[in-house]
Parts: structure tokens; C-alpha cells; sequence
């Protein structure tokens, strides 16, 4: 094995030759399609298994082999686990990318560089390299896996990048101090304990550290060491999380159309669902259709709730989009509907690896005419679950559309979280008459009624065996008695009767979480995957004196204590990943009274909120408005 | 259902009357080919004596689409929208596999908007009946041409087609559809005997019923007037279906007579009327069809017939009782299966 | 022929014996399909002859024959034309709503009735009768026309219905006092100058004229007299218009889907395209294609627009509703359309013969992510022409979707109006370069650059010959240069020029008209065919004392006048037809300083606005404010 | 087009060179089949030296529908929605009839999504050429079954297929295409023989071409393999163009060569290999996909050609000038017109 070309750089250690511990991030830069996803799953839950707080996010190209992804690791022991703008270790395998990638390292950063780069070269002399020897160790652990019939010869190719990622593995865990046990105990659960690709992995892990050890000495600040902050937690993506949420909530239908970052939500339903919800017979209690298109999968979850299913689909914009008649339609006819919008950035087809939060609005009001809808913003990884089973309670306590707006961050990169809890409460049918019911009721009961004075009627489904259970459901006009109906009065009724639904939900569907401070003047406010930036920015805008209260929104139609915390403060910045400052737009079409108390900060350039920029922006104007005198 | 009630006149096996499968009255025009659909829609379903709490009513939107109203006012029904109907109806017949589903269409609403629901409805052979009541023409929106209107046809208000038609049971058989059937609603007993087989049959179930529109599409030129079926129908064979209570009558010469038996009893049975025409040759039905199509013969009949393919809910492998039943107890997995995979990622 | 019974009412006629001219409404209440179009076309026409102002409206159901239908006849000599809520004049032809009818009457109103109805009686002692001769009069000219050949003896049926309304034309015009040359006029006018049907439609006319004047004594104080307020002016409908001005704008290219109220316009459209459009050698220079639905129609009209036609399509609520992604492409490849949403009134399939102002905020915002649009919003026949050329001038100027918001009443029903005028400007095909610009601009030129500050790129059409014309469109991130791009500041940048462009919208789209009154305190602000009943209400409330402004909004986005308007009125009432508040919502976020002015009246029925709903509505508000010491 | 500049290597009628018929670099994967076929696009618009001016390439979404941006780089090209392509090209080529379009897609953007809009696009034989790149998969989403896998097949993520395949070419000929093959992008001679009889002919031409997605459905038992294909194509015919200024070769036995001379100068030769197989008769190429079908053969060639349909420009009757170049001398009509329409309305 080649010793290794050591840097005797003028950097020295940032920090001033201390040690920095637990609060750093990695990047690796390589190729997608190459295999770098189970080196980096590892190293992060290696980490996690430390017992420090980590989060990883990738950052992918919309294409599926040959160009530039960013897997980036950010390691806090404050357990901040937002974006930061800044990495302070490189590991890079891209020869694309390998010179900016460079440029972007701070003073005394570290790169870690494979040896097989054509277009690396030591442009800047104020940070640490050390190369990493792949050439070497990736042809010999191919060879020997060859030979012991763990690869066949022909996928070669296939294994190479996958090898050569576990390189970075090794040689990062020995310089910074990563456990080893850790290392294996993340590799165990990779491969879901098959014992082949674990020793074959494990080997490459073990050498290189070895190597490292002897031929690296170290030059840089950065270790890590063990905490006791990720004990009794999980390590999860959101998608995974809705989908178990969905499971366990008892979706029997789900019908959905491909689409990236919403199809792994739908591949875990499969997978769990196989598992999970299948009878000692194999018979399963639920279905999933791969549909044709996205008004297909929603026409099929329609027909499904209809007929009684908890039905649901997952999509992204563009699926949204395509679904908006239908939306309207299941708004108006008072059908039950779980859609998941896993964000992308929009418009169009935008950027289909790139997180947004662009949807909110849209989402909203999705279709013709006047319609509003239900909409869930998960903020954790935790309420994807949670809100992946309440939603199904919601659609069909309210009978109408229930969006879930996830985004790809949230849905596709890696979170940390308490476990999820078992639902506390027994599954919400709804209102549905049954037939001992139907019969006891007799003329008195008419599909859409208000007799309970919150805006929602009874149903019954098709099957029940009463005489006037029978209902024919339209999207045309309609009377309380579900009849065909063109006048004027039995429109605005029934269309009163919706909005009165809606206002009945507002104290229903989630509530916001409110930090309220004494005394503070100024009010954050936020939703989904902002969340992270901002918790950590309003630490650092205390630092810098200005004390914050937090409300971070749950859910649409807003409760009164959204209201409440717009008047109890003077500020109140509205935080969202959008151009045009949607949540913000709502905010001051339902509180036209406070409109001017809000502030946006809307920005979306595709990556995930950081603390830093949200900090920026919220001083700047508190500056501008004491520089006005306020 | 009701409990059994004073009777008076003739009552199918459940002891209802016809009347009882009425629906509500029709606001189609006088004399509207769909019409008479309807009311065999309401011959057959009193026929097979279907409780109408079990069968589910679906359709787009169009005049044709208005029509479950107007049948069985005691099962549920839904009014979906334009085009769509084929996908509500396979979540529907998913949720509930209980159910028999009728599906009610326009040729616009099939042939147009609704023409990729409609394929991958076949596709996938959800379990139901799907008529087409087809008239070469947009009946709602006032007479436009439809995909099912011939080239050259033309109209009073919307001139010549220019364009080739799109024949809905040649598609429906190159999608994989194992019951294709085309009928003209002037011919009663045919359309009756059809939908009875249709009904019995267990995945998708195509009828492209000619239904002439009265206001719009009626002139005699127009192959589909009702002057014109009237006159030009010309019926591959007679159609009958024997349910299983019944005796199957066996006074033919051999080779006139095909039959055909459902997987849950009924039989069908072709008297043939072209010697030749073999309803369960795949091709040779696209042949004919073709031939027709050339020639602007309309054939009718029960074009193709295959019950091999497994329908939808049979691929998916339902538990017996209808999804749309299940209690949390089946369908929420227990407390320890969570906790068990929040270990694995741990 | 039979005598007519007379009614020997305790009803005088209303106004205390006084003559009421031309200032009353007429209503023909008959069944659909019936054939009563011609007959309710001539009374207008014939009324509009004698110089005397007029409005028709027709309420007709979502079927094609047997259910009932109202068509509506408004005199007015100032010139009124909104809805009115009372009509003094019922023409009772049908039995499903007879008895409904005459008790919708007021006191002292006049009921000419067919004496074949059979549910009809006299309910009602303050309101005078008058029966028409229909049984014998529509078989006698039926025999007579099948005896000439001018009516096939199969067709007896379905001429009934149309010759049977013709009694009452002719009762009417003796009744009424309206003028016989003027009726023939009007016959002439519908049949376009068809002799046999002019004849046999002029025969009836005059027989029951004459029968009425010989047997029907005038009880009722209704009466027409000659004016002059119509010279010089057309009557026609909105869709028409609309179809007219697309041809003189240029139209080259419209794809479509049936869908009522939208299906008149692309009927017109081929109609007068036909006639206007073509070569002397019967060439087209236009392509009219019925889609197979709307999301192919508007894919159509992208791919027209994009290979250079000036493209667009007509629709409603639900069509718009599938219409949604190909708009957020055509938003962000910036590809110009022009979208004709004739509204109905939804959500989902709702009332299609029904109007609303239900799609205002949906139109504007259509699409998934970050999108707002051009909206064009007519007021009347007359800019639903003018808008309908200019739309492609703003489509093609802004390269984006343009909106043209007109609805069922304007669309459908027969307006008066000033003639239109011939395009003043020529027509903009906005920022095409051709070969010689490209050749000369070299790769400075970047489809999406914004050279001119104004945000708006410069295109080129495909078949330009010049080295870099060629470039590749599409809905995913680009760069200036329309080159596939994932990078945060590519997004932003365009994002941002895209905003931009919207901004420069402002003051180039249709400016609102405003009449400012000096010193009013109240605002009142509409658009579309809210227009005619703001106009009557504001005469009203000035009798009340309550003195108005008003603004008619037509176009989004606002211009800085809006803001103005607002700023200078203590109250701005924001009158519109929809659940929802939709532009008040708009206002609101966009002027959240001001937010607090405005007073939402929104409602939405299915029926157009009246001036008693909007002058009550504005009291009520007012007499409260007053109430609470303001 | 750029001014005739030193020339260096082989050059075609416009003078240019092939490279110069190339795109930006392909962001696919390494061996895809998609790259193929964009190689063999730009051969064929090499050979016959089509003016890149005068070319438009379009697509839907997918690995497929990212490849015009692979070929061709100074024609203008549009990357539409997801399975929208056909209503694109639609609009595109009634707007501009001088342009020749051509189109890229996929097995999910025309199968799935876009099936509607394909089958329409056939009928109104909209004048492009349209290429299916398919590979059973939908191959940027990651690997889901698209509806040509066939029933059976298997992938790595997302297990068995469970419903029958479409067939793009049946579905082609059942909506009255005249131009229909199929093809291997592994058959480089005949994948751009192919393509040259497609650009020449006037109507839809449709090309669909299997074109493995070596990362998701590359294993050898997938129809839709590399290994597979190889190893299992079975070309009907030898296929070659004959350009206009070329000679015609005679040296055949009759009976043994079809030609096809298409209305703007080419013919098309093809040299049977399968006897008896005409590719003129419509029921004889369904018959024999059907037959394919079944007994899982992979059958190739210009399986169905008729060029006797009207386009859709050509049906809307237009003036030569394309619409998208007329001038508002043309296209806003007098003011004395208007006048007289308003006295009309008076
Ligand atoms: C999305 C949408 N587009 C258009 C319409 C308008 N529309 C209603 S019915 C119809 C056509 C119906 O034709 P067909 O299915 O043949 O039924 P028919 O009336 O002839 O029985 C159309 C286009 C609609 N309701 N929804
Ligand atoms: C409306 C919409 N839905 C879903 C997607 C996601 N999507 C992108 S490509 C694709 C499938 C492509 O499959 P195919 O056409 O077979 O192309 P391939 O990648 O296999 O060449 C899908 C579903 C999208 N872009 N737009
Ligand atoms: S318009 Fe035609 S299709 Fe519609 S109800 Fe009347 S006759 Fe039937
Ligand atoms: S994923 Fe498949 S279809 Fe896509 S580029 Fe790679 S090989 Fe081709
Ligand atoms: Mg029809
Ligand atoms: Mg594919």
C-alpha cells in the first residue's frame, strides 16, 4: 500500500490548535449512481450511534448516473441539525467538481481527496489535504471479492464506486476518532445483517483506518467524540416516516404515480405494508396501485374513500397540479382524501431534486371556484407519522381533502427523532350512519345536513343494506337530500355549510407550537423543514440581543392562536422557502387587521433554509427599523 | 333490504317488483337513445334479482353520464367527472369488492377525455360493467363531434367529421379486454340479454351500445340514427343468458349454437346468425371488426369473450371482507410491531 | 278563434293608473328545447329598433330539453341593464313552474299565459291575466306551413314549440305598444333575411296582434314608447364579441374543448373565421381544432404558441382546472397563451348554467410553486372584443399566459353596446428576434436574459436560419441562456426577472376606470359583469346620500392606481360574485397597509348581481359604521 | 444556416459535416439505448442532410425525453410535460407546416401519461415522427413498471409485473397510424433506416424502439435487455431508404422485395425476411403482433406503412405560408369588415 503524500501546509488547525469537537460538517462530494449511499448512511449512523446529534442531506441532480452529488453530514453537538452554508471537511471523489468544491472550503478546512482524481490539484495552501487511497485498496478488495464469489465479474464496474466510497469511510473514522464498534453496529444495520456485504464492507473499513493510522498523521482540528444525545432515538427520512404513519393509520388504499421526491414514500408504503398488513394467510387488508398518471391515482383514491376505504396518494407539484379537478371535486361532493405533496421547487418541473416550500398556497385552494382545503405541515420527521395517521382521522371526520405538505428535505435526507409514538387515539371514521342507524333515521337524515351545527354531514357507504341508505354523490349542484339541484338558495346553503366545515376545523386539525417569550417584541413564525434554520437562528438572535418568540404553524385553516400571536408582537416574520411570500399572503388575506405587522422572509434557491441566513435577514430589518426610529 | 312487503304483480327471486329498480325520472329528451337503456339496465337487474344495495352506480359527465340516476334509485351512485369515471370505479371496486359495479359512459367521455382511464381500466380488468351509450356526438355541450364519429359523418350544427373514428371495441380488445360487446339500444332484447352476461361476467365488461341522440345526431344519414340501426343491424348472433337456476335448452344443430359459461353460473349462449363468427377468437374479432369498419356494416353482438385474466381485487390479493370494513383491529398492526421498528432504526 | 277570458281583477294596474313605460321587466318562463330562443330574440331586437334599452338574459338548466328556463327582458329607459330581482311581466308557457311563476309576481303584475297549460289557475286577485290564443293559433300556421312545404310533416313537433312562442311575440308587441316595423325588423335580423321563415314567423306576429288588439282590452299599465338611446348601437354577446376581437387580433391558432359557457366562443370563432379568415383561393390562415380535453387543448396552444402563432383557447372552471400544470410551464418557459375562462359557477362541475366570479384568484395563481399571471378582466361585450385582440398583444409582449376572465352572463346574454372599434395599434408580436438580429447579436443574446430592465427576454421562432438561433425550452431550471441548470443562483435569478416581468405588467395591462367623486368617503370596486349592477347601485345610494367612487378593475396584476383608489376612501366595498372574497383576498395581500379599508360583498348565487343586493349591502355596512359612531 | 466554412472529413448535401448534427453531451447513463438512438437520429438527419432550421424536436419527461437535447443541437427544441408531447407537437406543426418535428418519448410518457394524447395524435396524423424509447420502465423515476412491460417480467426494486402489456404498435395501428415499427436500438442499420423512412413520411410516423435502461431493467431475462435483444431479435425484413437521387438496386427475386415509394421522393425497400410478411396490409400486422406477442417473439421492422391519410395541416386546409410567419396583412382582416359585422349586430 502506498504511503500516503502528507501535507506540510502552512494551515494550521483552525481554532488555534484546539481541538474541535462534535461541531463541524462533512461533505462528500462524488458522482450519482456511483454507490457513495451506503459509505455516507454509514458514517452518519456510526455517528448517531456515538450518541451525537447528526443529520445528513443529499444533494442530487435530477438525472440517475454520472453527475455531481453532495452528501453532506453536519455534526453538532448543540444539536442543530438546519443546513449551514459552511463544510468544513471535503471528502472529494468528483473530478467535476473537485476544484470548486475546494474553493468553497474555509480557512483550514480539510479535504480528503481520492487518489484516482485527474483534476485535483493543491490550489490553496491554507487548508489540510490528505489523499486517500483508493486506486490501491478498491482494485484489491474487487479482487478479492471476485475470487470469493461475493461479486460476479461482470458487476465489477458496478461495485467499484461502492468499494472505493468505503475508503473515505475508514480513513474518516480513524482521523476523527469515529468508534469502530460504531462503524460496524452502522454497517449491521445497513445491510439489514447479511453477513456477505457487511465483512466484505467492513474489511475495506478496517484497512484504510488502519492505514490511516499508521501513514496520516493528523493536521486538523476536527473529532468527534461520544455523547449521550441520540440514546433511545431513531435516524429516519420523512417519506419513511409518512408512510409508517399511513400504515398505521389504516390506509387500505393508496393509489400513485411516480414522481421524484414523492415515490419513496409510496415504495415504503409497499414495503411496510407487506409486512405489516397482510393476514397469517397472506391475504393483504390493504391495496397499492401504480396508477397511469396523477388524476388517476386521485380519481382512484376518490372512488376508494368513497366506497369507504382510507384511501390516499403521494405526489409532488406537478402531480398536484394534474390532481386540482379532481381536489375540487372531492372538496365539493365531501369525499375523503389523503394527498401527500412532497415538495419539490416549482414552478413546472422546476427542479425535481431540490427542496421548496412553494406549494402552500396552491394547496390551499386547489381547484375551481371557491374552494379551501385541509393542509398539514409536518415539521419533523416525528409528525410525518403522526400526521401520516391523523390525516386519514381528519379526511374522513371532515369528508374532504386532506393535503400533507412534506418537502423533499424533510422527506428524502436523514433526520434524527424520538421514536415515533403509537397513535394514542383509536382510528376516526367519521360521521358514517350505519344501518340500524339509517333506519332508525328514515327521511329524517339527508346526506348534507348540518345537524350537528359544525358544518358536516352524515354519509353512509355503498353496501349499507337500509332502505334511503342510498345516495347518488355529484359534483353538480345539490340539495341537503344529495338531489340534483339548480337554485340559487340550496347553492349558497350548501356552499355556507362548507365554509362553516372549514371554520370547524381551524380548532381542529393541529395546533400551532408556540414559544412565546416575555417581553419579546418580535415573533418568528415558520412551518416544515424551515424549522431546523430557525430554531438555531433564534439562539443566535439572542445572541445578538434580540429575543424572539417562535410560532411554528401545524396546519391550515390557522387557529385563533395564530391571530393571538400576530397581536402579541410587533414584528412577526414570516419565515417560508417560496418566492412569493405565500404563507405570509394568507396571513394577511384572514388578518387584514394585523396585515401590517407581518414581515416576510421568503427565499428559495432550492437547498434547505440555514440559521444563518434566516439570522441575517431578521437583524437587517430590525436594524432598518431602528435605524427608522422605531 | 327492505322486508318482504305486500306484492302485488310480478316479482323476480327477491320478491321485488320491476318498478322497485326504477330510478328517478329522466331529463333526457323524449325519445334519447339512452333512455332505453336505462330502463334494460332495469330489465336485467330485476332479472338477475340484484340487491341493489350491492351494486354501485358510476359514471363521467355528459347526458349518458346523467343516466344511473335515472336506474336503481336504490343504490348509491356518483356522478364523477368528465372521463374519469374508470379510475372512481377502480378505487371503488377495490375498496369494496362486494360490490357490482355499473359504469355509465359517453362516447365523448371515453373516447376523448376519458380515453387513457378507459384503456388502463382494461388493463388492469376492474371488475365491472362499463356501456358505452355511444352516439357520435357530444349530447351535453350541444352536438359536437366525438373520437366515435365516422369520417365524413355529418351534423347539423358542427358540419363533416374530418377525422378517422376511434372503435371502441377494437380498443377495448388490444387492451386485453375479455368481454367486448357492441349493441344498438333500439334492439332490446339484445342490449337486455347482453347486460345480463355483463353483469354476471367477473372483470371489465365492455358494451358500446349505439344510442342515438335524438336532438343532435338523428338525421337518417348518420350511422348512428335510429333510422339507420333500425334499419342496418345486423346481429352476429342471438344472444341469451341462462342463469343457473334455469335449464339450458339444447334443441340446436351442432356448431350453430356457442356457449359460453361464467365462473358463478350463468351461461351464455350465441345462436349464430354468421355462420363462422367465433366470439372467443381474439383476432378474428378484430378481423370482423376491421371488416365492418370497411365495409360500414354495424355488426352487433357479443363480439369477444375470454374470463381467463384475474381481475383487479384478485391481483391484489384482498383479505374476503371489503377494505372498506375492516376495523382498526385489522387494519392498525399492533403497538409492539412499532416499537419493533423504531429499533431497526435505532 | 276563442275569445280570450278576461280578468275583471281587483288588480289596477300598478302606479295608481299611471302608464309605466319602458322601465319594467318581461320574463318568458318555457321549457328548454322548446324552441322560444327566436321568439325572445325578436322582442329584444324589436325593443331595441324603437331606440329603447335592453337587456336579455337567459336561465337555463344543465340539460338539452324538457326542464324550465326563464328568459329575462329588462326595459329600461335610463338605461339600466343589470339583473333586476322583480319582473312585473310573466309569460307563463310552463307547467313545471306555473304556480311558482305567478307568485313570484308583485302586486299589480301582468301574467299572459298559453291556454294549453294544464296546471295553470287563477291563485292570485292582484294580478291581471291575460290568456294567449297558443292551441289554435300554433296548429293552424303548422298545418298551413306543412301545407306550403315550408315545414317537413315529421318536423310538426318540433316546430310547435317554436311557432307556439311566437303568440306571444305578437300579443306582446299590440300589448306593449311595441312598434310592427320594428318586430319585422327583428325577424328579418334573426333569420338573417330568410324569406320562408321571416314570412311564416311574421304571419303569426301579426294574426295574434292583431286577435289581441280585436280581444284583449290593455288592464295593465306596462307600456313602450319609442326612444332614442340605441342608434348607432349593437347587441350581441359576449362570446361573440370575444370571438370577433381574437379574430381581429390575429388569432392564427385555437384549440378547444366543449364546455358550456365557453363552447359559444370557439363556435363563434370558426364561424367568422371561416368568413373572415381565408384566401381568396379558400386558403385558411388560421387552425380551429375541437382537443380531445382541455389539458390537450392547452398543450396545443403552448406548442402554437411556442412555433409562433398567436394561439389560444376558451374554456371554463374545469377545464382551467386541468389546464393547471401546462400553465405553470408555459409561466416559466414563458410561452405566451391566451386562456379565455368563461366562468360558471363551480366548485367542480357545480352550476354550468350558472354565473360566478368563483375563478378570479385560481386564475391568477394558477399552477403549482411561484406563479401569477396576466388576467384580463371584461366588463362588457365591448372589451370582451378589445380584450380579446389585446390578449395576444400582452401574450405575446410578456411571453406568459394570459387570462381573459369573462363569465356566463357577459358570455352568453345579449348585451347593447357602443360598436366596436377597429384595433387602434397594430398588432405586438412582442420581442422576436429574427435571423438578421441573431446573426448581428451573436452569443451576446440569451433566451432568458433580461437586456431591456423590463424583465422580459427576447425569443426566437423556430425556422429562423442564423447561427444560435436555435435554443431548447423547458419546464425544468435553466439558466440565461436556456441552458439546463440546477445551480441556486440560475433559479433565483430567473425566478426573480420572472417577478419582474410581472411588475412591468402593472401599468401595461388594461389600466382600471375609475370615477373619483370628490370628497366621497366610499369606494366601491368590481369588475367584470358586476359592472351594470355597481353602476345602478351607486345611483341609488347617491339618493340615499351615501356619494361613491368607483373603480372597475380590469386587469391583474393592479396597477399603482389601485392602491390610490384605496388610499383616498375611507372605505372601499369590494363587490364581487363569489363565496370567497377572492379580490378583496387579493387586495388584501397585496396592500396589507390598507387591508383594513376594505369591505368585502361577495356573493354568489348563480345569478348575476342586482343593484337592490349591492345598494342593501352597502347601506346595511354603512348605517353599522354610523351606528358604532364612525 | 451558417455560411459553407473549411470542411475536414466527409460531408453531406448541405456541406456540413455529421459531428455537426450533434447535441450538448448526453447526462445519461453510461450504455443506455437512449444514446444509441439519438446517434442514429443524428445519422439519419445526416444522411439526409436535413437543414437543422427546419427541424423541432420535442419530447415529454423522462431519461428519453431529455435526449433531443442529445442530438441536433442547432434545431429548436422543447421539452414538454409529462406524457403532453403529442398535444405540443399538435400545436407546433399546424402552426409552422414547414418544419419537420421530431419526437422523443418514452414507454411511461407514452403509455402511461400520454396514451391518450398518443392515440389522438394518431388520429389527426399529425406530421412528426414519433419515437417510443422503450425499456419497460420508467427509467428517471427509478425503475416502476411502465404499462409495455410485459405480464411476468421481473425488476430488481419493484418485483413482478402483474398486468399485461400495452403494445405501442397494435395501439398505433388500431388508431389509424400509417407509419408503424418497431425496432432495437441494438440495430443500428435498421434503427436509422427507419428513422429515414420516418422523416420522409409525410404523416405520424411512429418508431418504437426497445431501448434497454441498462441500470433498472438490464437483466438477460427481460425482454427489454441488451442481452435479450441480441439475442432475439427477429427483423421482418431488411430495411433500406433509397434517396431520391440515388439508384434504385433491382438485383431481387420477385416477390422477395416490397417497395414503398413515399410522396416526396424516397422509397422504401424492404427486403423480406420473414416470406409473406406485407407491411401494407393492416390486419395482416396486428395479426402477426398478436401472434409475436404470444409466443414472445421480438418482431422488427416497418411492420405497417400507408401513406394515403390526409395530416392534420393538410385536412386544415391552410395557406402555404406557415401560420406562425404570416403578417397582421394577413391575419387582421379589413375595418370595412368589421363595419359591415357591426351593422349586423345593429
Ligand atoms: C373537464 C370538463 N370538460 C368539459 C366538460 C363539458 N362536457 C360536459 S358533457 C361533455 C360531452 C359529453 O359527451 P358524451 O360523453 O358523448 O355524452 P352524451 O352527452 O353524448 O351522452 C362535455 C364536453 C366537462 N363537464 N368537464
Ligand atoms: C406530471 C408528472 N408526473 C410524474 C413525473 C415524474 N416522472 C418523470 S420521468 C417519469 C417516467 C419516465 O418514464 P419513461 O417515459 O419510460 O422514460 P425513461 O426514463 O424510461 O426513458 C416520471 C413518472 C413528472 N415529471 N411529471
Ligand atoms: S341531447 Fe341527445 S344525448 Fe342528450 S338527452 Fe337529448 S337526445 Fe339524448
Ligand atoms: S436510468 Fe435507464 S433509461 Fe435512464 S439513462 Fe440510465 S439506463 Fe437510460
Ligand atoms: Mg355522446
Ligand atoms: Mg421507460
Amino acid at each position: 500500500m502506498a504511503t500516503a503524500v502528507l501535507q506540510s501546509a502552512s494551515a494550521t488547525g483552525a481554532g488555534g490548535g484546539k481541538d474541535i469537537i462534535n461541531d463541524f460538517s462533512i461533505v462528500a462530494a462524488t458522482v450519482n449512481g456511483s454507490g457513495s449511499q451506503t459509505a455516507n448512511m454509514t458514517l452518519i449512523r456510526a455517528l448517531f450511534h456515538m450518541g451525537i446529534p447528526v443529520n445528513g442531506k443529499n444533494l442530487f441532480p435530477s438525472n440517475i448516473e454520472g453527475l455531481p452529488t453532495w452528501f453532506t453530514i453536519r455534526v453538532s453537538k448543540d444539536g442543530y441539525i438546519a443546513r449551514r452554508d459552511g463544510v468544513e471537511i471535503l471528502v472529494a471523489f468528483n473530478d467535476q467538481t473537485v476544484v470548486e468544491d475546494i474553493r468553497l472550503l474555509p480557512p483550514g478546512g480539510v479535504c480528503f481527496y481520492s487518489d484516482e482524481l485527474k483534476l485535483f490539484n493543491r490550489s490553496r495552501d491554507d487548508i489540510i489535504y490528505y489523499q486517500l487511497p483508493v486506486k490501491e485498496v478498491s482494485r484489491e478488495a474487487l479482487d478479492a471479492a471476485i475470487a470469493s464469489g461475493a461479486i460476479r465479474k461482470d458487476d465489477r464496474l458496478k461495485f467499484k464506486g461502492r468499494l472505493a466510497s468505503m475508503v473515505y469511510v475508514g480513513v474518516l473514522a480513524q482521523m476523527l476518532g469515529i468508534d469502530m464498534t460504531a462503524i460496524r453496529q452502522a454497517l449491521e444495520n445497513q445491510f439489514k445483517g447479511r453477513r456477505k456485504p457487511v465483512e466484505m464492507n467492513w474489511n475495506i473499513v478496517q484497512r484504510t483506518a488502519d492505514w490511516a493510522r499508521e501513514n496520516l498523521p493528523k493536521l486538523d482540528p476536527y473529532r468527534v467524540q461520544p455523547m449521550n444525545e441520540t440514546a433511545g432515538k431513531i435516524i429516519i427520512e420523512g417519506n419513511t416516516a409518512g408512510a409508517l404513519g399511513a400504515i398505521y393509520g389504516g390506509m387500505t388504499v393508496a393509489a400513485w404515480y411516480p414522481i421524484t421526491p414523492a415515490t419513496s414514500l409510496a415504495d415504503e408504503l409497499e414495503e411496510y405494508a407487506a409486512k405489516l398488513r397482510k393476514t397469517p394467510d397472506g391475504k393483504a387488508t390493504y391495496a397499492i396501485i401504480q396508477a397511469e398518471d396523477e388524476i388517476a391515482a386521485i380519481g382512484m383514491v376518490v372512488g376508494a374513500s368513497w366506497a369507504g376505504a382510507r384511501a390516499m396518494t403521494s405526489t409532488s407539484g406537478p402531480g398536484i397540479s394534474l390532481m386540482t379537478e379532481f381536489v375540487g371535486f372531492a372538496y365539493y361532493t365531501e369525499i375523503p382524501a389523503v394527498i401527500w405533496d412532497v415538495q419539490r421547487m416549482g414552478p413546472s418541473t422546476g427542479l425535481p431534486t431540490r427542496v421548496s416550500q412553494g406549494d402552500l398556497l396552491k394547496a390551499y385552494l386547489l381547484g375551481h371556484g371557491d374552494t379551501k382545503h385541509i393542509v398539514l405541515l409536518p415539521g419533523s420527521v416525528k409528525e410525518c407519522f403522526e400526521f401520516g395517521h391523523t390525516a386519514f382521522d381528519l379526511a374522513e371526520r371532515f369528508q374532504t381533502p386532506v393535503f400533507v405538505l412534506s418537502d423533499l428535505d424533510l422527506g428524502m435526507n436523514y433526520w434524527m427523532s424520538e421514536p415515533f409514538e403509537y397513535p394514542a387515539k383509536p382510528i376516526d371514521r367519521g360521521k358514517v350512519l350505519d344501518a340500524e342507524a339509517v333506519k332508525r333515521l328514515g327521511r329524517e337524515w339527508g346526506r348534507y345536513k348540518d345537524v350537528d351545527g359544525d358544518g358536516i354531514p352524515w354519509r353512509t357507504l355503498p353496501g349499507t343494506e337500509a332502505p334511503g341508505a342510498a345516495y347518488f354523490t355529484r359534483g353538480s349542484g345539490h340539495n341537503e337530500y344529495a338531489l340534483y339541484s339548480e337554485r340559487g338558495e340550496d347553492w349558497l346553503r350548501n356552499m355556507a355549510r362548507l365554509a362553516k366545515k372549514h371554520e370547524t376545523a381551524r380548532e381542529y386539525v393541529p395546533a400551532p407550537v408556540i414559544d412565546q417569550r416575555q417581553g419579546a417584541r418580535v415573533g418568528l413564525m415558520a412551518f416544515g423543514s424551515a424549522d431546523p434554520a430557525v430554531v438555531e437562528a433564534r439562539d443566535r438572535l439572542a445572541k445578538e440581543g434580540v429575543e424572539t418568540s417562535y410560532l411554528r404553524l401545524r396546519a391550515l385553516p390557522f387557529s385563533e392562536s395564530v391571530r393571538d400571536f400576530i397581536a402579541a408582537h410587533e414584528e412577526v416574520y414570516v419565515i417560508e422557502m417560496n418566492r412569493d411570500a405565500q404563507l405570509a399572503s394568507l396571513l394577511r388575506m384572514e388578518y387584514p387587521e394585523l396585515a401590517t405587522r407581518l414581515v416576510s422572509i421568503a427565499y428559495a434557491d432550492g437547498l434547505p433554509l440555514t440559521a444563518r441566513f434566516v439570522t441575517g435577514q431578521v437583524l437587517a430589518h430590525e436594524r432598518e427599523l431602528a435605524g427608522a426610529g422605531r | 333490504m327492505e322486508a318482504t312487503r305486500p306484492v302485488n304483480g310480478k316479482v323476480n327471486q327477491l320478491g321485488l317488483q320491476k318498478i322497485e329498480y326504477d330510478g328517478s325520472k329522466t331529463t333526457l329528451c323524449a325519445g334519447c337513445g339512452h333512455n332505453s337503456i336505462s330502463q334494460r339496465i332495469i330489465d336485467a337487474a330485476y332479472e338477475l334479482s340484484l340487491p341493489q344495495h350491492k351494486v354501485i352506480k358510476l359514471s363521467g359527465i355528459g347526458c349518458s353520464s346523467k343516466s344511473p340516476a335515472y336506474f336503481m334509485g336504490r343504490a348509491h351512485g356518483i356522478n364523477a367527472l368528465h372521463g374519469r369515471m374508470p379510475t372512481v370505479a377502480t378505487g371503488a371496486t377495490v375498496a369494496n369488492h362486494d360490490l357490482l359495479a355499473i359504469g355509465v359512459s359517453g362516447d365523448g367521455d371515453t373516447g376523448s377525455i376519458g380515453f387513457s382511464p378507459y384503456k388502463h381500466m382494461l388493463r388492469r380488468n376492474v371488475p365491472m360493467v362499463y356501456i358505452i351509450e355511444n352516439n357520435g356526438v357530444y349530447g351535453l355541450t350541444k352536438g359536437q363531434f366525438s373520437a366515435t364519429s365516422d369520417e365524413g359523418q355529418k351534423t347539423r350544427y358542427y358540419g363533416t367529421q374530418r377525422f378517422p373514428s376511434l372503435d371502441m371495441c377494437m380498443e377495448a380488445i388490444v387492451a386485453g379486454a375479455g368481454f367486448v360487446a357492441r349493441s344498438f339500444s333500439g334492439d332490446a332484447k339484445q342490449v337486455r340479454e347482453l347486460l345480463k352476461a355483463a353483469m354476471a361476467y367477473k372483470g371489465t365488461a365492455v358494451l358500446d351500445i349505439i344510442s342515438p341522440c335524438v336532438t343532435f345526431n338523428d338525421e337518417p344519414d348518420s350511422n348512428k340514427s335510429f333510422a339507420y340501426g333500425k334499419a342496418n343491424e345486423y346481429p352476429l348472433h342471438e344472444i341469451g343468458v341462462v342463469l343457473p337456476f334455469e335449464e339450458i335448452q339444447v334443441d340446436y344443430e351442432p356448431g350453430t349454437v356457442q356457449q359460453v359459461k361464467l365462473h358463478d353460473g350463468p351461461t351464455i349462449q350465441l345462436r349464430k346468425l354468421e355462420a363462422g363468427y367465433d366470439a372467443t377468437s381474439k383476432m378474428g374479432a378484430l378481423a370482423r371488426l376491421d371488416q365492418a369498419r370497411e365495409k360500414g356494416e354495424f355488426i352487433t353482438g357479443l363480439l369477444y369473450i375470454d374470463e381467463s385474466r384475474p381481475t383487479l381485487p384478485e391481483l391484489e390479493n384482498l383479505v374476503e371482507t371489503p377494505l372498506a370494513w375492516l376495523t382498526e383491529k385489522d387494519t392498525r398492526p399492533s403497538r409492539e410491531s412499532l416499537d419493533q421498528i423504531m429499533r431497526e432504526f435505532m
